[in-house]
């Protein structure tokens, strides 16, 4: 099968997929000069001495909503293809997307009732 | 009902459970239920057992033959490759005996034990023992193949041990436990052995197997083949019975075995759990038929013992040990019987012994519990006066065992001396009946001057004793008539031919019995009846009762009329009396010849050297390798997830490049 | 879609079973604040309820359904079986252990009824993609549990290093896909083995990367050699009842995925894979049991046992066999056993363990268990010569249907060193069973009393006892087990030759 | 031209810049993004493989992909802010304690 024959050099673009970014790895590690000191562990502030504590308040509402909208976003990639083919799939696929918008409904649900919704 | 023969041992196996319970509360708490609910349960277990046994006996009665058999599959036990084995039970006319006298007689001990444990802390515990070897002894005469029969085999070696050593807090006891275990552990090897040659052999010729019906089925298919298996697995399994049954050279733990309640030892140690082996042998007979030379073993080891025994008891002090030798001498008569092909007689000696010998052991326990625990029968004397129906079912027992017609014991003893005469093993057959029937005068002489000893004569203890010497409770002098009664009747169901009776028992065993192939043509006791005229049985039969009433004319002589003889006798005899005064040393010989090399060769090459110094070094060796190669590996774990997901990596690539490459 | 009968969602039913039941769950989590014994009720109820349906397909020996995604085969309802029996394990191990560590809200079970459905997946999978949905639709439930425990370090570290190593693994296995789709042009089992001797690819490398590449993946799902390193820090860090989940229900299915991926797409290459698979079978049954013997923290200890018996599992991958199903089926046997036996374990750990404490159980927490608690010491230490596999416990037999299957294909020598590695594992199994029987100690920890822990550990007691000696009556036996790997096998061998 | 080689090199790439992201960066945010890259590598070579074999499940399987790899981000992102505030690190060698 000619297919297959193709496929065999495949194998080579595996072994150079991988040598790649070992080489750059090695490169960087070999070439690169390694003089750790204490001004250098200091995180970079424009030249300026850090002040405070760098551990800030950390954002979780902000990543809650990116989480939220991350989920409810992407699931919009199943609910596409279905629009498009709407007619086509008849009830049936109805049916299914029903289904599936359902769950996510709930999981929509959960995360109100559980304030994920509340910004303050 | 006759199907539902499961209850017979399920029914101790409950009893023993409860009691097992009862006695763990009371364990705990230090106190429990009352001794009359432990009774209660002890005593009605077994007899539910003996009820369901005579209905089944009942049922039996209107069947003929071979019919007379029930079986019961109750579930797959072990089925694996070829190997397949049922947990089924099995009652035939040699079953249904010694189900009738296992749970007749261990019902009337269980009676006994309710007086004679009165006030005991272990009360509980001894029951539960008690049931749980009646569970056990039932198993071993109910399984319908070897490896049940083994597992009750091992469960009344169980109960024995933990009987013996009842009252563990005295060590002689436990020790005396332990030596019967182990001794017993060396004939049990020899059975398991045996067990796997009858299996091997068994496979080789077609399916393997240790069911009793398959296997009669298969020996009397190819007689010829089985003629080397039956040799070997004869033996085997009869050196199993020696250690069972007492007989030499591994009978040294049941005088030991003494050190247990009295009525354990009437029970356990003289009417059921000794004879196993006796049953198993009858159980195999159509296995020992093929082989000559393992019926020649068994006969002589077994008249070889009877004599040996008797001798040991004429010298013993303490009664129980008098009577244990006894016992130890009486099953070698059986074993005698068995030898010659006279299977049905041992077995009738099998009950009518379980009768009188339970009934004198009962007889001492009720003397020993009087005197407060003495044993010693130089410390008793005149105590018929005290206790008269002790001493007169003491009697009645001991006139029984001494073979004075028509008591139990003369039919049953004089069958296995003709027997024995008329073998067709000959000239063995004379040797062993000269044994026998020396054997027969000397039980009387030493069985009469027990009774001369602890019931006539002049009072040997004091009068702190004697203060409170007392006839015991009826709990205990019922069990004791009854016994008495049987032994009177019990030798009745084998009345000889020439006594003008049928010998009901010869007929009822034949189905279960195998026939001596030479003699088969007839039922099996004619195998040497009809080698001997009816004057030469009578000739026998006669001497035999002489002998016996020699010894006990001998008895009367020295322990009634001169009691001063004895003395002077010890003293004439010196050396021999020394000899069989302390058992001919077997115990001293056995020690020094095994238990002590044996302990040397273990404690100095074994442990010192070849453990301590070679093994226990590699083991280290090893031990502390592998645990360095752990902690090697162990370093690899650094905590890292990207340490982790570099490994991965890694090994990702080592499978590629092993499956690629 | 003529394909989407009544049959089929009938045939769904575990599934869809499970599924409300998660989403019940999650909704009751919503609502409550705690659950109470109403929710536990009602999920071992939607569990028995799964476990009828399963009852009720078995025999059925239905085809692929859902354009070949999925099959309801008897393989399939086996390993469901003995999933739902580690989820009914968990939920009651559970019972206690959440009221004292305060984690007990409905989501649990929720994640719980989650990832055994897609547990149930995994195992019926019949397309590679769907193995993926059923890996990841357990895993990111067991994610979530593993960080059960939201304040406890240990809880979340083991969420974290199973969530990289769990996304990392899968992606691997998703690249090895992408390969093999290439190549067939279908992920379908059927359609793949039909390619591979249609267009000969049995030996073709790029074949054979993938299926290297899907052999990692699924190494890291049973935790085998090299790809296991994440298995002791996850188990010691997880709630116990999770771990218990993990060590059971989690290997089973992978291992069913594992066992039909390799059978019906795979067997054309086994000259090429069976090679690689002896070395990760001795490395993975080796390196466990070397690093159990130098643990002291019990959980990390079960962890390497499980990693150890992982191995002894792919000692029966070796043996597989097209003409003969028994390394197969003592692969399901095992794997049931093993079921057991772990849970057993686990329940008395949880018994054991403490709220607060970091250091975990060490040796000196259950020692004398076994005289202040006969009935709980007694059932570990039955586990414990199972899991070394001591006669006549089912362990025992697992071991020894294992090994024999490998002499029969003429592996000696892997069940040689199979068996020399049971014998190093009865050290450290033997060290808990000396020390919970001869050891005292003053610092024990108090054991908690709970009904249904109890109730699982005498299950498993029972289980570990019958599985090994028990003969088939009303309950299965040995035998019938057997026979009925056997016939599941016998299907799925049907199937791939068709 | 372009042909399949350039797409698959291209996938390989990624998938692979992905691997080593895991295992050099230490930041756990950047290993996420990381993973994605792998999974986004693993897309790009499916969606080539359904073009070259003219079949439909390719697409189709890089939807499912791609939704499950939000569903985990999502997971992931949940763990991280977990460790975050119990820890207040989000640097991946940090979080060692189980070792041995």
């Amino acid at each position: 099968m000619p297919l297959a024959e193709k496929y065999s050099s495949l194998f080579f673009l595996f072994a150079l997929a991988l040598a790649v970014p070992t080489i750059m790895v090695f490169l960087a590690w070999v070439t690169g000069p390694r003089r750790p000191g204490s001004e250098k562990s200091l995180p970079f502030e424009c030249g300026v001495d850090p002040t405070g504590n760098p551990r800030r308040r950390f954002g979780v509402k902000f990543f809650l909503v990116a989480l939220l909208f991350l989920i409810f976003d992407v699931e919009t990639i199943f609910i596409f293809p279905w629009a498009v083919l709407f007619r086509e799939l008849g009830i049936f696929g109805f049916i299914e997307m029903s289904i599936f918008l359902m769950i996510l409904l709930l999981g929509l649900f959960y995360a109100w009732k559980k304030g994920a919704l509340e910004w303050e | 009902m006759h199907e539902a023969i499961w209850i017979i041992p399920l029914a101790p196996l409950v009893g023993a459970y409860i009691n097992g319970k009862l006695a763990a509360l009371y364990a705990r708490r230090g106190r429990g239920p009352s001794e009359k609910l432990i009774a209660a349960i002890g005593v009605v277990a077994p007899l539910v057992s003996f009820v369901v046994a005579c209905s089944v006996f009942l049922h039996f009665r209107g069947l003929e033959g071979a019919e007379r058999m029930v079986i019961v599959d109750l579930f797959p036990w072990i089925v694996s490759g070829n190997l397949n084995i049922g947990f089924s039970l099995m009652i035939d006319s040699l079953s249904m005996l010694m189900v009738l006298v296992v749970t007749g007689i261990g019902t009337v001990i269980h009676i006994y034990s309710v007086g004679y444990m009165h006030g005991d802390r272990g009360f509980a515990r001894y029951f539960a023992y008690l049931n749980l070897f009646m569970f056990s002894m039932l198993m071993l005469v109910m399984g319908k193949n070897l490896l049940i029969l083994f597992v009750g085999w091992e469960g009344v070696g169980l109960c024995s041990y933990l009987l013996i050593g009842f009252w563990y807090k005295d060590l002689a006891n436990a020790a005396a436990g332990k030596k019967a275990f182990i001794v017993n552990r060396i004939g049990d090897f020899a059975f398991l052995i045996g067990m796997f040659v009858l299996f091997v052999a068994t496979s080789r010729m077609g399916e393997g197997t240790l069911d009793f019906v398959a296997l009669r089925a298969m020996v009397s298919e190819h007689p010829q083949a089985f003629a080397a298996t039956a040799t070997a697995a004869g033996i085997l399994l009869f050196i199993g019975a020696c250690g069972k049954s007492a007989q030499i050279p591994l009978f040294v733990w049941l005088p030991d075995a003494m050190a247990g309640p009295t009525p354990v030892s009437a029970l356990i140690h003289a009417a059921t759990m000794v004879t196993a082996g006796v049953y198993m042998v009858t159980r195999l007979s159509f296995l020992y038929l093929q082989s000559d030379v393992a019926m020649a073993v068994v006969a002589t080891v077994g008249a070889f013992t009877a004599l040996f025994a008797a001798t040991i008891g004429i010298c013993q002090r303490d009664i129980k040990k008098v009577l244990a030798y006894s016992t130890i001498s009486q099953l070698g008569y059986m074993f005698a019987a068995l030898g010659v092909g006279a299977f049905s007689a041992g077995i009738f000696h099998l009950m009518t012994h379980a009768f009188f010998k339970a009934c004198l052991f009962l007889g001492s326990g009720s003397v020993i519990h009087a005197m407060s625990g003495e044993q010693d029968m130089f410390k008793m004397g005149a105590l018929g006066k005290k206790m008269k129906i002790t001493a007169l079912t003491f009697i009645i027992a001991a006139v029984a065992i001494a073979g004075v017609p028509p008591l139990a014991g003369f039919f049953s003893k004089d069958e296995i001396l003709l027997y024995t005469f008329t073998s067709h093993l000959q000239p063995l057959g004379m040797v062993l009946w000269g044994l026998l029937f020396i054997g027969a005068g000397i039980t009387a002489f030493y069985v009469f001057r027990a009774v001369f000893l602890t019931f006539f004569g002049e009072r040997r203890y004091t009068d702190e004793v004697a203060h409170h010497v007392h006839e015991s409770p009826l709990s205990m002098t019922i069990p004791l008539i009854l016994l008495a009664v049987g032994s009177i009747f019990a030798g009745f169901l084998g009345v000889p031919g020439v006594l003008g009776g049928s010998n009901h028992l010869h007929h009822y065993l034949e189905p279960s019995i195998g026939l001596l192939a030479a003699h088969g043509d007839d039922v099996s006791h004619a195998v040497a009846a009809g080698h001997a005229s009816q004057s030469a049985e009578v000739t026998l039969m006669v001497l035999s009762v002489l002998a016996g009433l020699l010894g006990i004319f001998v008895a009367y002589i020295l322990y009634i009329r001169r009691p001063d003889r004895p003395a002077q006798l010890t003293m004439k005899l010196g050396r021999l009396y020394h000899l069989v005064y302390n058992k001919y040393f077997v115990d001293e010989a056995y020690d020094a010849m095994i238990v002590k090399p044996g302990y040397l060769i273990s404690n100095r090459f074994l442990f010192n050297l070849v453990d301590v110094k070679i093994i226990d070094s590699i083991v280290n060796t090893i031990g502390v390798g592998t645990r360095l190669m752990g902690s090697l590996f162990r370093l690899l774990q650094t905590g890292v997830v990207r340490t982790y997901a570099f490994f991965f990596l890694i090994g990702i690539l080592y499978v590629i490049y092993k499956m690629v490459g | 879609m003529p394909a989407f009968t009544i049959d089929v969602v009938y045939q769904l039913m575990p599934l869809v079973v499970l599924l409300v039941g998660g989403l019940g769950f999650m909704l009751a989590g919503a609502m409550t604040r705690s659950a109470g014994p109403l929710q536990r009720g009602f999920a071992l109820a939607t569990l028995f309820v799964t476990l009828l349906y399963v009852f009720k397909l078995w025999g059925a020996d239905a085809g692929p359904i859902l354009h070949g995604m999925l099959i309801m085969d008897r393989f399939a309802l086996f390993f469901l079986v003995v999933v739902i029996i580690c989820a009914l394990g968990t939920i009651l191990i559970s019972n206690g252990y959440l009221d004292r560590f305060g984690l007990n809200r409905g989501e649990f079970f929720s994640m719980v009824f989650f990832s055994t459905m897609g547990m149930g997946v995994l195992v019926s999978a019949y397309d590679l993609i769907s193995v993926f949905l059923g890996i990841e639709l357990m895993s990111l439930a067991i994610y979530v549990l593993v960080a059960f425990r939201r304040r406890d370090f240990f809880s979340n570290e083991a969420a974290l290093k199973y969530f990289i190593m769990g996304a990392f693994a899968i992606a691997f296995y998703l690249f090895g896909v992408s390969l093999i789709y290439g190549l067939c042009g279908s992920t379908n089992f059927e359609a793949i083995a039909v390619a591979v001797s249609e267009r000969n690819l049995a030996q073709q490398p790029v074949f054979l990367l993938a299926i290297g590449l899907i052999i990692g993946a699924m190494g890291f799902k049973v935790s085998s050699v090299p790809f296991h390193m994440w298995t002791p820090d996850v188990y010691q860090g997880a709630p116990t009842p999770i771990t218990s989940f993990m060590a059971t229900a989690v290997k089973a299915a992978s291992f069913a995925a594992f066992l039909r991926l390799f059978y019906t797409c795979f067997m054309a290459s086994k000259d090429q894979w069976v090679g690689i698979i002896i070395v990760l079978a001795i490395l993975t049954m080796t390196i466990g049991n070397l690093v159990a013997l130098v643990q002291r923290n019990l959980k990390r200890m079960l962890a390497y046992s499980s990693i150890a018996h992982a191995g002894y599992i792919m000692v029966g991958l070796v043996a597989l066999s097209v003409d003969d199903t028994k390394a197969a089926s003592a692969i399901m046997y095992y794997t049931l056993v093993y079921a057991f036996m772990t849970m057993g374990a686990f329940a008395v750990v949880s018994l054991l363990e403490r709220r607060a404490d970091e250091r975990g159980l060490e040796g000196g927490d259950y020692a004398g268990l076994g005289l202040r608690r006969p009935f709980v010491g007694l059932c570990m230490a039955v586990f414990m010569f199972s899991l070394a596999g001591i006669p006549p416990t089912a362990g025992f037999f697992g071991k020894y249907y294992m090994f024999s299957a490998a002499v029969d294909q003429g592996y000696v020598t892997l069940a040689v060193i199979g068996v020399l590695n049971s014998a190093v594992s009865l050290y450290y199994y033997l060290r808990v069973v000396v020390s919970m029987y001869m050891q005292k100690s003053d610092e024990a920890a108090p054991t908690y009393d709970d009904y249904a822990t109890r109730f699982v550990t005498l299950v498993a007691l029972l289980a570990v006892l019958w599985l090994g000696i028990g003969p088939s009556g009303w309950v299965p036996g040995v035998e019938t087990i057997l026979d009925w790997t056997r016939a599941s096998l016998a299907g799925v061998l049907e199937l791939s030759s068709r | 031209m372009i042909t399949i080689h350039h797409y698959l090199t291209l996938s390989a790439l990624l998938f692979f810049i992905g691997v080593f992201g895991v295992l050099y960066r230490r930041n756990l945010i950047v290993i996420f993004m990381s993973i994605e890259l792998m999974l986004n590598g693993v897309n790009l070579s499916f969606i080539t493989f359904a073009r070259y074999t003219n079949t439909m499940d390719g697409h189709v399987i890089a939807f499912f992909i791609m939704g499950l790899a939000a569903a985990e981000a999502a997971i992931g992102l949940a763990i991280l802010v977990m460790l975050f505030r119990n820890r207040r690190t989000v640097q991946a060698d940090d979080f060692s304690l189980m070792r041995d």
